[in-house]
């Protein structure tokens, strides 16, 4: 981890609530992988004063840039939302433990909604480098907030996406349909990001298929390394309760030591 | 100390040598420890004000056992003093907890009996100069080590309790931990952190604390560490003049993790740009055309 | 009241007729008045701080004649209550003024028991009960009028201080003024006030007034008037969730002078669109999982 | 008075340290004079929290337009400096009382330093509409920021400039200049804004010639309306001191009531 003060090269809108921020820094993507998240300062000065954590959405090396795929919800996303081509930005990382794929597995199946989307999409490009095949289930309000099935698909996941609008996107529908592939594919991992209520859905469909599982969480941060204790979150530890920091000890945790989102 | 640079409790840790050299640093500074392990409080633990934060982190802890064997000889790898902060329930429990941690490599010691316990409305021993000089007085007894008062600005009257440390033989006052806080968010209609109150920090409370500084350097004979809101050197130097013979950076190091070496640096380009030779002579310097100038260093 | 919105003591007065109409707001409150005229502090009284400023006025006032004489036929224009803000030196003081303004036209008496009286250190009535029960029983024998006492957030339990007040015959409860502070100019070495120390108000106060509001509101039983950094409708439900019945509007209306008819007009929009028929409903309905939700309407 | 959201026109640099801002409301002009000001709101948000006072510094009744000349000193004014055109800005006024001319006077001599030239300058032009003769001294720290010589030149003004950096803005220097001009051209009036040892020696002045004068004072403000009280300065009332607001009894006062500055 270190604090880079990247160029911005690119902030644009790609749906009504979603931007797409590339950035360069020299040397910014060492030791970059899927999972892991950068602090950002959206602004100077000290309102809103703290950094806004954001998952890598897009690690390119050669060109010593890294993407962001973000929703602009509050106050801090709103100013990063203002960046222009050619500013600064001070970004703090890569911070955090990301996704890690053991050689053996050849399937997994990864299950993201929302911007859960953008912290998943690294770990697709990573599998298809890794020749991994990867079934992604991602769910969204509407078909246009589904912004990373063309690049996952390029990637060479199979996609299917499902939406509120479309009435396909409830537990009720998505669960016949995560049983169908795992049973389809063999799948031998599964991953999640950006609903609790798909969290512990998948977190069933783990044990229910004794599989290992990995999620990205999320929770406020103070100083995003590990030495605030502000991001904590309770998981189960063998039937123990232990406080873990989301910004160190995860943001990737095992699927079936969640406990409390 | 080589410059009066600290990082606060609980904003600090060993991951901070990961990006900055601590060795520049005037002191170390380590969370508030309790004896035994602490799981601290349920989430979510902070939330954000305007310009500052609200944390009820609640003090988790690896206990002082962890601390004495991993974290003090981490710190020892580098030169600058390390105060550890100790945090009990009781008055007893501070001075058996202070005679557990003066082990070789700590240099002094922080006792923290101003974190709002958050059970009690926010009360803490911090509260009231009896509570104060008791249990400093057997911290005293406890630990040949320099100890460290760090006070809680929640209190009527921040210099009369740290008089009482004063007088139950404190070397130093930490000026000041958090004020008690709450938000709600309007939308869950709950509170924004899961204890319902938590500390306030960061730029927000600046003229608070420096306030309260300035009314304790006019009572007490020992050096006050200023510690709230600070985010620049010009920051460090309106501490000073207020009284502050050192300083404590806590929040900021949220905002930037490099933020304490910029200042250090930014300190020693502001001595000599304004013919400071001495930086200890602008401890208690304000002009308020009502009291003598005089500094005190801040040394171990 | 029409609603729960009304200025601030000493951030408001005859010349915000001129940019909103008075008759839209909750209540009208006057400037602080003393019995006989006096010339407030000397200068500069304000400096800006991160999200906030401090002001030491030090209550200039035209006395109570002059404001029976002009300011209370002046509002009696408008449909909306008047609330006359009074301080005083002495307990004896403050009741023979509270007689002297209770005067037809004149709706509630504001007692400001908590201007911090900057040449005693800050120190004022509300930093004690048993001080604030006494001039409120005085208050209260000298009146037929309803009376609010103000509170102040430099003490150390404000709810104690809310509780003695209510005991005394208080009618309500305005939590809070402002909190001591101080800042100085580095460039001059001078304090930026020139009283020295100041009260800071604006939006970096608001999360330990919003604490106090609701530590309050659990202890004592008559309405709550939230004050402290209040600047947008989401500001007045985060209050009103706490525990205040109705709020009072300071900073802002220096940051934005028609904010206070913005935020009536938003809190009506909020009502609506949030299904809720009676605002009072909100009052002290945070949801934390330790008491019941019972809201007071404050009436006059 | 009257919070108007204009509409900023131009925003340019005049010199290493002034701005120009010309801003455009419908009616804005309404009632404004020489010396009042606007309170201008810098920024959204609440850092820099309160409105900054400014002059205006000219009035442009058919095409709606106020001008304000500024030096960009502090945040305020550092985010005002950011603004574009087209932008939106938050004004509220005009405020305060400003210059008078009695219709006897003739000729009046104007003592300007920094931004008080700013301030002065409409009165200038009001001097000129109203066929009364300007003698103006003129004093900054360089030629290139004394800034309206030429504007008020062009009102007819006779103007004089001394500059630090020349070696003629000393009050030695200025004191003989204004006796010469004051008793060559029977001055009826004095006027002066932006230095406290210019207005002390006008003043001085005022005495000695016994001529009526005017000063537009500065004080830190919160509301600038008249309520707050936080913008007093005491003043000389026939030998008390009185406390004035400078927002609303001032910013203009006599010169002869000046007391502390
Ligand atoms: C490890 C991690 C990775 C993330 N990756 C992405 C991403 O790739 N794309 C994306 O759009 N969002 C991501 N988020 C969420 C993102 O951080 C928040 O949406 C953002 O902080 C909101 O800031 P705001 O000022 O716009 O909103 P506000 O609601 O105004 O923020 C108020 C406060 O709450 C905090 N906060 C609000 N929502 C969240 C949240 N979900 N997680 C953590 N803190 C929050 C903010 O940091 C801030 O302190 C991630 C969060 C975490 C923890
Ligand atoms: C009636 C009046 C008219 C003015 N007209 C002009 C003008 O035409 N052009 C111009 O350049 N300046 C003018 N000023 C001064 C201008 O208001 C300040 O320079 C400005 O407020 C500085 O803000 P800042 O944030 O850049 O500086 P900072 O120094 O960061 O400001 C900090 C605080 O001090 C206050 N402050 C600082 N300097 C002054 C000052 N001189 N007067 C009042 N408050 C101050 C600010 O308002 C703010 O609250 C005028 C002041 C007054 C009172
Ligand atoms: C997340 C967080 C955790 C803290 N933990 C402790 C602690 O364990 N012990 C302590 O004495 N103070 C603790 N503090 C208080 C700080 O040491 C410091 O007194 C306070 O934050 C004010 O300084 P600041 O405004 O620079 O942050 C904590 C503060 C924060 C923000
Ligand atoms: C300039 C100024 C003058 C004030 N004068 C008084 C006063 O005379 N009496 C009083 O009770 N409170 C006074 N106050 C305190 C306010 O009424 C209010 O309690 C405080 O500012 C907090 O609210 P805010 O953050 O909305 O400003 C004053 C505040 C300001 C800023
Ligand atoms: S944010 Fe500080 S420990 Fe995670
Ligand atoms: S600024 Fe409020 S009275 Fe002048």
């Amino acid at each position: 981890m270190q604090q880079y003060h990247g160029t911005v090269l690119l902030n644009q809108w790609v749906s009504s609530r979603y931007k797409h921020l590339a950035v360069h820094a020299p040397g910014i993507t060492t030791g970059c992988t899927a999972g892991q998240f950068f602090h950002l300062r959206c602004a100077d000065g000290f309102v809103p004063l703290l950094r806004r954590p954001m998952s890598i959405y897009r690690i390119v090396p050669k060109q010593d840039e890294i993407h962001f795929l973000y929703h602009v919800k509050g106050a801090g996303t709103q100013l990063l939302g203002e960046m222009q081509q050619g500013d600064r930005l001070d970004m703090f990382g890569p911070l955090g433990h990301g996704f890690t794929l053991d050689p053996k597995w050849k399937n997994i199946l990864i299950l993201a909604r929302g911007v859960g989307l953008a912290t998943l999409a690294p770990l697709v490009q990573l599998a298809g480098e890794q020749g991994v095949k990867v079934y992604a289930v991602l769910s969204a309000r509407t078909e246009s907030d589904i912004l990373s099935a063309t690049y996952m698909r390029d990637c060479g996941a199979e996609v299917i996406t499902v939406t509120d609008e479309s009435g396909t996107s409830g537990v009720d529908d998505v669960h016949p349909m995560l049983e169908a592939l795992i049973e389809m594919h063999e799948v031998d991992a599964l991953f999640t990001c950006g609903s609790k209520r798909l969290t512990y859905l998948l977190q069933s469909l783990a044990l229910k298929y004794n599989l290992p599982g990995q999620v990205a969480v999320e929770e406020n941060m103070g100083c995003g390394m590990g030495m605030c204790y502000c991001c904590v979150k309770q998981f189960n530890h063998n039937g123990t309760p232990v406080n873990l920091r989301v910004c160190k000890d995860g943001p990737v945790f095992s699927l079936k030591e969640v406990m409390n989102l | 100390m080589k410059n009066p640079i600290m990082p606060a409790s609980g904003t600090f840790a060993e991951e901070m040598a990961e990006i900055i050299d601590l060795n520049t640093l005037g002191a170390l500074v380590t969370k508030s420890v309790t004896k035994s392990p602490r799981m601290g409080n349920k989430g979510p633990r902070m939330a954000e004000t305007t310009a500052g934060m609200i944390n009820a982190v609640g003090i988790q802890s690896k206990g002082a056992d962890a601390l004495c064997k991993n974290s003090v000889p981490f710190y020892a790898q580098f030169a600058s003093p390390l105060i550890v902060s100790i945090s009990a329930d009781t008055a007893e429990d501070f001075a058996a907890l202070a005679a557990q941690v003066s082990v070789p490599g700590v240099d002094a010691l922080e006792v923290n009996i101003s974190c709002p316990n958050l059970e009690d409305d926010g009360r803490s021993y911090a509260m009231d100069p009896h509570q104060t000089h008791r249990v400093i007085s057997l911290v005293r007894k406890s630990t040949s080590l320099p100890i460290f008062a760090k006070l809680t600005p929640n209190a009527n009257a921040v210099a009369d309790i740290g008089l009482a440390a004063e007088h139950a033989g404190a070397d130093a006052l930490v000026v000041a931990n958090t004020l008690l806080a709450m938000s709600i968010n309007i939308s869950t209609r709950r509170p924004s952190v899961g204890n319902v109150m938590g500390g306030l920090s960061g730029p927000c409370i600046k003229p608070v604390i420096v306030r309260m500084v300035y009314q304790t350097y006019k009572k007490v004979n020992i050096p006050i560490i200023g510690c709230g809101g600070i985010c620049s050197v010009e920051d460090v130097i309106e501490y000073m003049l207020a009284g502050a013979s050192a300083v404590q950076i806590g929040t900021y190091n949220f905002v930037n993790p490099t933020g304490m070496a910029q200042i250090i640096q930014d300190l020693e380009e502001y001595a000599i740009k304004n013919g400071i030779s001495k930086i200890t002579d602008l401890v208690g310097a304000v002009q308020d055309d009502s009291r003598d100038f005089t500094g005190e260093a801040l040394a171990f």
